[in-house]
């Protein structure tokens, strides 16, 4: 037996951490005046972390121990990382909201681009009109375009995702498989969409040759689409299954339920909020992609219904257009500029929606830890 | 320009049309291309006209695969396309002319600086990174009256293969060619440095933003931005639609083209005065020969309205664009006239 | 009905073990019986999983035959690529632009990732952790183009910080300035490009890790907090461990995205010839080049900015060969 | 109707592991047998043959037979999951599923196994499952709350009323009792008692005073040291065993002083 | 040197419900207490509050004192990680860390405390605490193993192994020996007899033999029904408890026939 271990061993007060960052902060603008002679935002931030950090583990270290010290440590780089992280994510969403908040109305939401010319931009900048033009096409084919991605693609990658884990063990097809899809993940999203597209201009030329441009649809973005969703769906899905404990299997199958029932009845319930969060994250990658929409899906101004015949615009590539081709260039761009913001808020509310959606869901059917 | 009358109307807009035509290419011609689209499709309510501003090398590309009715090109067909266009387009192969005329301005942020004067050569060595100050000895000899401050000097090309760059790039060939030792192409010869960005509106993102920065862009989106007038002959020319145009009807046409081919091989080393010689001129590409009837119907009513004076003017209005001289116009519409069904 | 039989365990799918325990003339497989559920719903999986690999090589040979006029034209007359010295001169400085923006990426996401995806599900208040986590998972949303405009306005604001680091830390060759001793005026460089992708990567690895660590038994939990580990210790010993493999894999996720990304690396990066610093504007990736280029490319260009994207899909190949035999490596034997 | 089983010369492997060394046994309908023997020896993988789950762990194999009133559940054509559906089993550690309800759980064998049952008959059904396992004061007033909210006894006994509810024909337990408290306990060897009536029970335990109360034979397992096979050293009608063994082996092990 | 706790009108919640009421009883340095009662009862969670372990399930709460050597182990800035470097714990179900080795899942908890330990202190600190929990015959071969490749019962011991290789002054153990061989369990019971020289231990157990045997005190729990809370019926030296109980209550369930 070593010596005696005091409980109540000496700590720092509640108050400390805050107190040593607020300092460090000070000491770090003090610092940057002295050597750098400026204040420089960055310059501060980093060196505050870093005096932050030693702070923090010098006194925690000589006051309280050095694993004390260490889990402090830990727990302000973990804090600070996440803090960090947050400032660029929330400048980005505050981008968003702001912009797009200050430009979207009603009108832009039940409009498309149909009609619209620089004059009617050049007239609402000097104040004669008001916003012209609108997104609900993009609205449209976004929302179609990600639905028929998502049937493709989902139970493409669930499947996959069950062949792996369920049944293909350690045979070579199932490496081969988490191999590939890890290589899947890479695909630049624009070979993608040429992919879909030549895939799709070969059988239009080989069922209808006559037909000029037919293989630009709706369905063949989704295509492309699915081509860079399936990998994640399949990925995401993979590591959630394999966390479901082989307990719950046995249980079931030694109830007599075969294995298929097994895994729908019982594996995937208990694994569903993983899944559709999963999910989630694929369909947000992609319903923000531009550039194989524009390959396959061309672009379209006016309203399409139709997946399979016609062009079609979503709100990326509506956004892009808008920001980088402004239907009026020059002073009068800036019109173009405030509908794209207001197509990205509503495409962040679009994908805020989805996102409570299969949480909703998630909740619903997911396990019961509650007691 | 002339004003809209109800001839004009009843001459491109036949509102017993009805389908939808599709055309794909120049970025450059998009933003006339939705004032086209917009009027064209109010006088026609039975027609659509899509257009995909995918590029002009997407756009021949697709426009020879038949996958479009038209296309919109930055740079006139070579002549191996000029072949290729006769396996869609039947024996007399693709039409090409001119439908839309932009000045490209050499436009700069140096504080304190409006007005800027700048000589072929001058231009060429600032973007290849020899002049690298503002106050340099060779921009002060074409501005003796000017205060030039000694700010470092960052010029702007464009990052992604574009036919402005190709445009300027073959002007500063043309009157400046021992500074400008680059070959020719859409691509910023990546060797002379400089900052790069993607887009027309990067450029002029990129200028706006740096102070000391230079750099060229299509006239229409540059904006309050300083535009430098250009040394042609003995003076110095300011940018404008007409001067755009005088150096389009200043050119000759590509030799050995078939009837209804009106490509131009620009006179960037015009010396005739008032005329501004950086111009980009994107073609349209039609074909000489349809599979129907209604096609024929289409595209004719649809080009024609595009060159009309109409047309042009909105485009003027909408884009900046300068528009075609009469003279061009009535070439064209005899070209366009002359579109028939196969066979 | 045979005398003894021998069956081996794993799957109705999965590959039978070769025998593995001497016994000769004893074991005679039966055929495995599988129920029609079972052979429905495993060929349906199975069908799924080739579905993919279909795909995989339809890509695969779409680059390749698209890639065809490239080769010729690489064997017949290099200078007819563009850049004029053959394909393997033009394609290298693309390489190593995709390959160093994607490892910064990495390198500055990964450790963020996991600090998001701890603090979300072992410091964070409960009730707030899930709102958070939802937080980070929209930003995977946002459409390529406005981080694009976002990565543009904070380049605009990077350049004195890129000063200072040429300034104090020059020495280092990625941090140099160029020959007049400045650093890019417009702070698009590929750093910044760098920075901007590792933000994009960084909800797709916080979202599987944070689902993976939230799976961690409680019992593992426990059992590291009854040895008197601190909270660090605790996720050190349980969480992680647990999480290894599932870390791994979001890793990978974020990179396929960063090596694939088009749209906003080309709106950000002011691209150049290739340089070691990346505070001066230069090199390029090649998803973005192809980005930047695709648009007015026909025929022979077109082939090569294919060749390529079928450059960038080995190299996604070798990356992730290499961090599996990895990941192999150091994961515990067993287990 | 219960079913007899004969194990012949069954060899059972991990991988190249030996885990199990030429058994043979014979196990009587209608009655109750017992394995016991030291941690490790192997009966946790003798009882997971007996309806085949050990199929379930990658690399596990059997050599040798086991015949259900002659059949070999190991014979050409056999389902697996038919084996299973006669032969129910409660494991050594409690597995309600996490996503179910109480009555869920108990209904869960039925309910997977596609049978339509009637509200009122799926009523009767739990409860009479869960009285079975003495689980139903307890929770009556819950069944619609999360299994997982139990306590470690309560999901044990779950897991039994929920064996129990597809009414199997043989029943196989691993240590069914080592989480549960005595009250419990008698509850459940009530039942066995109760079972054996009608079910073949086969019980690991390691409470050798269970075995002698529940059991009617008892088979006594040992290992001779590591990464040596378990084997089976006596099995015998468990008076026998406890009173009168024939090794001395068992034995030693009976006389250690536990109770 | 061991501690005394003294447990003073302590109530625990789980969110609103009150899962314990009012238990008072005073564990003596160097004994064995032994907490007994049926499922549900509450015995794992007056057992978790004794390191704060209760701390990590949501909700989770206390009111009232745990007093160790009069230092009340809620009171203000005491810090939980360093109660439970002191009271050690071993859990109902197994849980060795799986990806570690056999060997580094006895030495991490030790790791924690002296980064710095050298390589023949470790083996030698490894062989101890392995023998101390009757496994080292069994896995001194295969020490650099993943520990999740043990059966159940070794696992355990496992467990117990990685409890004591850290001297705790407190051992609490939550059924150690409900999924062990009567040898383990042997074993394990002659381990706490010998930590009681030095340690103070603490045991939840349903084998009331062994909280006969083991025990120096025994606690006897109870649940009026459910949705109730457990309380402390009977706190008494064991030989009382076993012998001559004060309440009927006790009484009854110590007669049950269960040994
Ligand atoms: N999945 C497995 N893979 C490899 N070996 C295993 C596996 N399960 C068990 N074993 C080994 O097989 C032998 C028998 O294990 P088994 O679990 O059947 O013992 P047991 O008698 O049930 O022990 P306990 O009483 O501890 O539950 C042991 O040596 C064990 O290490
Ligand atoms: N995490 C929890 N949340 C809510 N209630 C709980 C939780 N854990 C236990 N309970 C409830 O508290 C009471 C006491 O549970 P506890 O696990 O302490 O019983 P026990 O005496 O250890 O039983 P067993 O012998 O079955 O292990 C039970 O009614 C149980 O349902
Ligand atoms: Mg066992
Ligand atoms: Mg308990
Ligand atoms: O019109 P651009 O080709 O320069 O984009």
């Amino acid at each position: 037996m070593t010596t005696s271990r005091n409980l109540t061993s000496k700590q720092l007060p509640q108050a400390t951490p805050w107190v040593i960052a607020v300092a460090s902060i000070i000491v770090a603008i003090v610092i940057g005046f002295l050597i750098f002679g400026g204040f420089n935002i960055p310059v501060v931030a980093v060196l505050a972390g870093l005096i932050n950090m030693v702070a923090v583990f010098a006194l925690s270290a000589s006051y309280e121990g050095r694993r004390k010290a260490t889990d402090r440590v830990a727990t302000t780089v973990v804090t600070s990382a996440f803090v960090l992280a947050c400032v660029p994510l929330i400048s980005l969403l505050w981008l968003t909201v702001s912009k797009g908040g200050a430009a979207i109305n009603g009108d832009l939401l039940s409009r498309t681009m149909l009609g619209m010319k620089g004059i009617l931009d050049q007239q609402y900048v000097a104040g004669e009109a008001t916003l012209a033009g609108g997104f609900y096409h993009a609205i449209v084919g976004t929302v179609l375009i990600t639905i028929a991605a998502c049937v493709i693609s989902i139970p493409i990658g669930v499947l996959t995702a069950i062949y792996l884990v369920e049944y293909a063990g350690k045979n070579r097809l199932g490496k081969a498989i988490t191999f590939l899809v890890d290589v899947m993940t890479g695909i630049p999203s624009i070979v993608a969409g040429l992919f879909a597209f030549a895939l799709f201009s070969t059988i239009a030329n080989l069922v209808m040759p006559e037909a000029a441009g037919i293989a630009k649809t709706g369905f063949t973005a989704a295509v492309a689409l699915s081509v860079l969703m399936i990998p994640i769906v399949v990925r995401n899905t993979e590591e959630i299954l394999r966390l479901v404990p082989m307990d719950l299997r046995e249980a079931s199958y030694a109830l007599g339920v075969p294995k298929w029932k097994t895994i729908v009845k019982i594996v995937l319930p208990t694994s569903v909020s993983g899944i559709l969060s999963g999910i989630t994250i694929a369909i947000a990658r992609v319903i923000g992609e531009t550039a194989p929409i524009m390959v396959t899906a061309g672009f379209a101004k006016n309203l399409n219904w139709n997946l399979f015949s016609g062009w079609m615009s979503t709100l990326p590539t509506y956004i892009y257009d808008s920001q980088l081709r402004p239907v009026s260039p020059g002073e009068a761009a800036i019109a173009s500029s405030e509908r794209a913001w207001a197509a990205a808020l509503v495409l962040v509310a679009l994908v805020m929606f989805l996102n409570l959606l299969a949480r909703v869901i998630a909740k619903v059917l997911a396990p019961k830890t509650g007691r | 320009g002339g004003s809209a009358t109800g001839e004009e109307i009843s001459e491109g807009g036949n509102s017993d049309l009805q389908g939808t035509i599709t055309g794909i290419g120049a970025s450059s011609q998009k933003a006339a291309m939705d004032a086209w689209t917009a009027d064209f499709a109010s006088a026609n309510s039975g027609m659509t006209v899509n257009y995909s501003p995918d590029g002009s090398g997407a756009g021949r590309e697709q426009f020879l695969a038949g996958n479009a009715q038209f296309a919109g090109s930055d740079a006139h067909l070579d002549e191996e396309e000029v072949e290729a266009s006769k396996e869609v387009c039947g024996p007399e192969g693709a039409f090409e002319y001119p439908v839309y005329i932009s000045p490209i301005a050499v436009a700069f942020n140096v504080e304190g600086v409006d007005e800027l004067n700048l000589s072929p050569s001058t231009i060429a060595k600032i973007f290849k990174g020899e002049i690298s100050t503002w106050n340099d000895e060779a921009i002060k000899a074409d501005n003796p009256d000017a205060d030039l401050p000694d700010t470092k000097i960052t010029a702007v090309h464009r990052s992604d293969d574009s036919g402005t760059t190709e445009n300027f790039a073959e002007y500063l060939k043309a009157t400046a060619e021992k500074d400008w030792d680059a070959e020719v192409s859409g691509n910023f010869p990546k060797e002379f440095g400089g900052e790069a960005a993607k887009g027309t509106d990067g450029v002029v993102q990129t200028i706006s933003d740096t102070d000391g920065a230079i750099g060229y862009a299509d006239a229409s989106a540059v904006g309050s931005l300083g535009k430098a007038k250009v040394k042609v002959g003995e003076e110095f020319v300011e940018l404008s639609p007409e001067a755009a145009s005088k150096v389009v009807d200043a050119s000759e046409q590509v030799e050995g083209r078939g009837e209804g081919d009106l490509a131009f091989d620009l006179a960037r080393d015009t010396t005739e005065s008032g005329a501004y010689p950086i111009v980009l001129v994107s073609y349209h590409l039609v074909c000489s020969s349809y599979k129907d009837q209604e096609t024929v119907d289409m595209v004719k009513a649809w080009e024609k309205f595009v060159v009309s004076e109409e047309g042009q003017k909105s485009a003027a209005e909408s884009a900046g664009s300068a528009p075609l001289s009469d003279d061009l116009r009535s070439q064209i519409e005899t070209v366009i006239d002359s579109i028939k069904v196969e066979g | 009905m045979p005398t003894s039989t021998q069956t081996t365990a794993s799957g109705p799918a999965g590959e039978p073990e070769p025998d593995s325990h001497p016994e000769p003339g004893k074991g005679q497989k039966p055929k495995a019986v599988v129920r029609p559920g079972d052979r429905i719903f495993s060929a349906a999986t199975l069908i799924a999983g080739i579905l993919i690999l279909l795909i995989l090589a339809g890509v695969a040979l779409f680059l390749l035959a698209q890639s065809t006029e490239t080769i010729k034209a690489q064997m017949d007359d290099p200078s007819s690529i563009t850049g004029g010295k053959g394909f393997f001169s033009y394609v290298w400085p693309l390489i190593i632009g995709t390959l160093i923006s994607s490892a910064i990426a990495l390198l500055v996401a990964t450790p963020f990732a996991l600090g998001i995806a701890l603090f979300t599900t072992h410091m964070a208040p409960r009730k707030l952790a899930p709102v958070l986590g939802y937080v980070i998972d929209l930003l995977a949303a946002i459409p390529s183009v406005v981080y694009g405009l976002w990565g543009i306005a904070l380049a605009g604001n990077l350049t004195a910080f890129y000063l200072w680091l040429s300034k104090w830390f020059g020495w280092i060759p990625i941090f140099a300035a160029d020959e007049n001793g400045a650093v890019s005026q417009t702070g698009r460089t590929l750093l910044t490009a760098s920075l901007v992708l590792s933000i994009m990567i960084l909800p797709i690895i916080t979202s599987l890790t944070r689902e993976i660590f939230l799976q961690t038994p409680r019992l593992q939990e426990e059992a590291a907090l009854a040895l008197g580990a601190t909270r660090w210790e605790m996720i050190r010993m349980s969480v992680l461990p647990f999480g290894k493999s599932g870390i791994a894999s979001a890793t990978m996720l974020g990179l396929g995205r960063a090596l694939g990304e088009t749209m906003a690396v080309a709106m950000i990066l002011s691209p150049g010839l290739l340089t070691a610093s990346l505070v001066v504007s230069g090199n390029q990736t090649i998803a973005s080049e192809i980005a930047q280029n695709f648009p007015e490319a026909a025929g022979l260009r077109l082939s090569e900015l294919i060749t390529i994207g079928l450059v960038l899909f080995v190299i996604t190949l070798l990356v992730n060969m290499g961090a599996r035999a990895i990941v192999a490596k150091t994961s515990v034997k067993g287990s | 109707m219960s079913k007899q089983i004969d194990i012949k010369d069954l060899d059972i492997f991990y991988g190249d592991f030996r885990a199990v060394d030429g058994v043979g046994m014979q196990i009587k309908p209608r009655s109750v047998t017992a394995l016991i023997g030291p941690s490790g020896c192997g009966k946790s993988t003798v009882l997971r043959t007996l309806n085949r789950m050990h199929e379930v762990i990658p690399g596990a194999s059997v050599s040798g037979q086991v015949l259900m009133d002659g059949n070999d559940i190991y014979g050409a054509g056999v389902d697996p999951v038919n084996v299973r559906r006669e032969v129910g089993m409660v494991f050594q550690r409690a597995n309600p599923f996490p996503t179910m309800s109480i009555k869920e759980n108990v209904l869960a064998g039925v309910r997977l196994n596609s049978k339509r049952i009637s509200k009122s008959d799926a009523d009767d059904l739990t409860e009479r499952a869960l009285r079975g396992a003495n689980l139903w004061n307890e929770v009556k007033d819950r069944l619609s709350l999360p299994g997982s909210g139990l306590s470690g006894g309560q999901q044990q006994r779950l897991c039994i009323a929920r064996a129990i509810a597809v009414e199997p024909e043989v029943l196989l337990m691993d240590e069914p009792c080592s989480a549960l408290d005595p009250i419990s306990t008698l509850a459940i060897e009530d039942l066995i008692n109760d079972l054996k009536d009608q079910y073949t029970v086969v019980i690991v335990t390691h409470n050798m005073q269970q075995a002698a109360r529940v059991s009617d034979r008892t088979a006594f397992f040992n290992i001779a040291g590591t990464g040596k096979p378990g084997k089976l050293i006596e099995f015998n009608d468990t008076s026998t065993i406890f009173s009168n063994p024939d090794k001395e082996e068992t034995e030693n092990y009976i006389s250690g002083r536990f109770g």
